[in-house]
């Protein structure tokens, strides 16, 4: 068996067709997508018809389209952005204890600049609820960012119902969607939010871009300052290449959802009932409101970093947890927040799945782990048979 | 990340399992950092002359215990005691930073385990 | 005669071989840089490589080195990261008038948060005063910001010399290196300077990837916050393939230019020596203190976009000032900067020099400009013959 | 960035030049936007017989510039008066938005040029 890459979640590797979509662009369209000359015209096309087509693929406008350097800095120009826009209207933000680093830690350096943030809990299936949510909004209320899908659990929140809520109280409302774009079928409208962050390595697209959903009169000030590019929201030479990647991946994406996303939700299905088979297992986050892509188990009485390597040595690349967190030694705050216990969360194993994963890898994995996962419980101090 | 010497005692881990009528027993570690290791040692005229563990933990964690149990095996309790997590990082080539901290308390354990031995011994003076 | 490309301030191609070192990153070493598994090793190692090869074409240590989404990101991060750190030093800051506005809207943003900017002159060949300088820091100085040369009019600024000051007065010093690097030899170390900015687009590289050197000890509060990427100074999945094309377009211009730029260099001052004998032009800027590849004149009677236009109908890529400024109808405030009245101001032109130029392009464009000039003269009401 | 029709002003201009002997005379636009249009007009029975233009500005200026010289030339000084810089746009199949506003002035120029004429003419009365 070759390689088995099932940390989809984590990065993918970019289509053959958004390389050759890419490739022009770096040598012979080259030009400054803002200068007058014919060289630059190629490049401000190209820009037109990217920002076009995500625009069309989540029914917003061509100028509701800001790209960015990736989805961290699509969340911290939504969020700091719009706090540091209308923080004469409130200082009072509202955010969950599952999201993204790159939603939580901005949150925490504008409570070090003075706003007050509220953390709402998840319930043990890992879903906020709407209700409490509801009454966490203030009078100084000026924000609301909850994650689309969660990236480690793939749980998928009810953002539709919170945007109707924040709609109602006239509060701008963010949602973290770098897990869901090119997964599931994006609306900004249906799903009533202000702002939405993407990133295209997520998607069959590069890495080092990414596009954030501004609705038409949201203002926001800039994370970087300079030239005019991206109607002053975003200052510095246009990633013209990236961006039409960005462009070509979700595209593609969009065009094939309806036939890849059932066969990657079988294979899901499949890969979870087999894990459950393993004794003293559970799956990490509601089975329903899930992503199609993601598997998320805790495996008692192992460690995760020692499973992975494992695996990793069998040809299956996996995570545990955030791939961003795989630096850090505390065991991942969204298990945490479901309410697991230390040693459970660190035995918690993420298989994401993609386009390019089949029947025979499931198989494969399923044979593999139950003896790794049989062999570290042997030598675990925890595990008594 | 990880020498080859670690990923050789992870793999093959050395002296793996528990020893039921242990002289001494130690643990040390937290589930909060995600690293714990039990060792068991057997003694005979103030040497080790036996030792056993299990891990919960990293590949560092796994190696270094696997690795204390081949370096502690026939030494005097004073030589074994001298033995510092330091020391077994070297002696698996090195660990990187970031495991040096928590991963990395085989000597711990060890040295726990022979305080039980000597403590035991004491009460049944 | 092809099209002959004369805008390489604004932005360059990518060289075939950076493209080449690139492509592997795309698709077969896709991983997440972060992630413990062999599949992210590969991408780890790419980037540690990429990181060391610049630092040591700066003279910098390998985690002096913070990649960022580009040159305006760099500068961006630089300016507000520094001053937001160090806001409880003091509150004063010094650039000049003629930074690029990567560098002039950040100070302007810090204005509006309570900081005071002293924006320095410049003579009239374009050169900072560094005595003006030293007498401008003052207690409350915490950061000093100069270009190391001037994108429209390619001065080169005294930065060692600054340095050597702001050192001495112990005050953080921040260069916008946009323009030299790749093309000057940089070493941070004689340059005095304590944070570099780079953009890999001006060098062979790619568009939407940069660099910021950040001496060891400076602190900054990041722009983008997030996961540990960067030991902390910028957030989001490491763009790898864009890195690995910046640190392999550096490596290669910085193996070649003992080789390339004086060969540049004779071809500027052939386009000097030949568009000086167009009566009534004048070069904005010093003779001496110049990048080897800036011509910047001042055509008077005539506006710069037509003149740019009709170079285009003649296959000619150049530009009127600043890039980014084209989509603006003030004149440039580099121009201003120097004295220039706003009719004089108007008639720039830039032409911008690359290693693929030659000299009978050089040729073509000394034919071929002054009939363009001729005609427009004719066709302004300012000009009497 | 521009039509057809501009670029087709912009590189072959209609009607440039000075008229020595004009009835009318006027100018519009200054240095600091970057765009100065002067517009010269002979009158022969309330009709602008001839027209000359001389335009410092960029590739909408100059084809606005030109365009107004076509569709004045035979006009009556009130059928003339009545173009707007709009409709010269228009005219020219549209002009990019950044450029509506600085670059389309040649309406305003021709009107100067106008009073001028009606100016000289009561002054000779
Ligand atoms: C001097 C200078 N600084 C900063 C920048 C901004 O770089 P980028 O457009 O790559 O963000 C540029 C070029 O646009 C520049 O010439
Ligand atoms: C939910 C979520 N938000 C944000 C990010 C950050 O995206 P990027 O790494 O492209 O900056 C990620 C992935 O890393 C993610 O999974």
């Amino acid at each position: 068996m070759n390689a088995v890459y099932l940390d989809h979640a984590a990065t993918t590797p970019v289509r053959e067709e958004v390389i050759e979509a890419m490739l022009p662009y770096f040598k012979d369209k080259f030009g400054n997508a803002s200068s007058v000359y014919s060289f630059g015209r190629e490049a401000r096309k190209a820009l037109d018809q990217a920002r076009q087509t995500v625009a069309e693929v989540l029914n917003a406008d061509f100028n509701e389209i800001v790209f960015t350097g990736g989805g961290s800095e699509a969340d911290n120009l939504a969020i700091k952005g719009a706090a540091w826009e209308y923080r004469n209207k409130g200082r009072h933000l509202i955010t969950s204890s599952i999201e993204h680093h790159a939603v939580l830690h901005p949150m925490q350096q504008l409570e070090r600049e003075g706003f007050e943030v509220t953390y709402l809990p998840v319930d043990d299936q890992g879903l906020i609820s709407v209700e409490e949510l509801a009454n966490a909004i203030r009078e100084d209320t000026i924000l609301v960012s909850i994650m689309h899908a969660n990236n480690e659990i793939g749980v998928i929140e009810p953002i539709a119902q919170i945007g109707a809520i924040t709609k109602e109280r006239g509060v701008l409302f963010h949602t973290d969607a770098v897990q869901t774009v090119g997964v599931m079928d994006i609306d900004v409208k249906k799903l009533n939010v202000d702002l939405l962050s993407m990133s295209a390595h997520k998607f069959y697209g590069p890495k080092g871009v990414g596009a954030l959903y501004v609705r038409k009169g949201v203002r926001l000030i800039p994370l970087i300052h300079g030239g005019s590019h991206e109607s002053r929201r975003r200052a510095g030479t246009e990633n013209v290449a990236g961006i039409v990647g960005l462009a070509k991946a979700l595209e593609l994406a969009d065009a094939e959802r309806s036939v890849v996303v059932p066969r990657i939700q079988r294979l899901r299905d499949r890969l979870i009932d087999g894990l459950l088979q393993i004794p003293h297992t559970r799956l990490n986050g509601s089975r329903t409101e899930r992503l199609p892509n993601n598997v998320s188990v805790s495996i008692e009485f192992i460690e995760g970093e020692s499973l992975l390597l494992n695996l990793d040595l069998k040809g299956i690349a996996a995570s545990s947890g955030s791939a961003c967190t795989s630096g850090s030694l505390d065991p991942s705050h969204v298990l945490m927040a479901l309410g697991l216990t230390h040693e459970v969360a660190h035995g918690s194993l993420r298989l994401s799945l993609g386009r390019e994963n089949t029947d025979a890898e499931i198989d494969y994995v399923l044979e593999t782990l139950p003896p790794i996962v049989e062999r570290l419980r042997e030598m675990s101090p925890l595990f008594s048979s | 990340m990880y020498s080859e010497k670690v990923m050789d005692h992870f793999q093959h881990p050395r002296n793996v399992g528990e020893i039921p009528d242990a002289d001494g027993v130690g643990v040390e570690g937290n589930a909060r950092c995600g690293d714990i290791m039990k060792i068991w040692i057997k003694v005979e005229d103030g040497r080790i002359v036996d030792v056993k563990f299990k891990t919960f933990g990293c590949a560092a964690a796994v190696a270094t215990s696997s690795m204390i149990t081949e370096l502690v095996k026939g030494k005097t309790l004073d030589e074994a005691e001298a033995i510092t997590n330091k020391s077994v990082a070297e002696a698996l080539d090195g660990l990187p930073p970031i495991k040096m901290h928590c991963s990395n308390l085989a000597a711990d354990a060890l040295k726990n385990a022979i305080a039980d031995y000597r403590a035991k011994k004491l009460q049944s003076v």
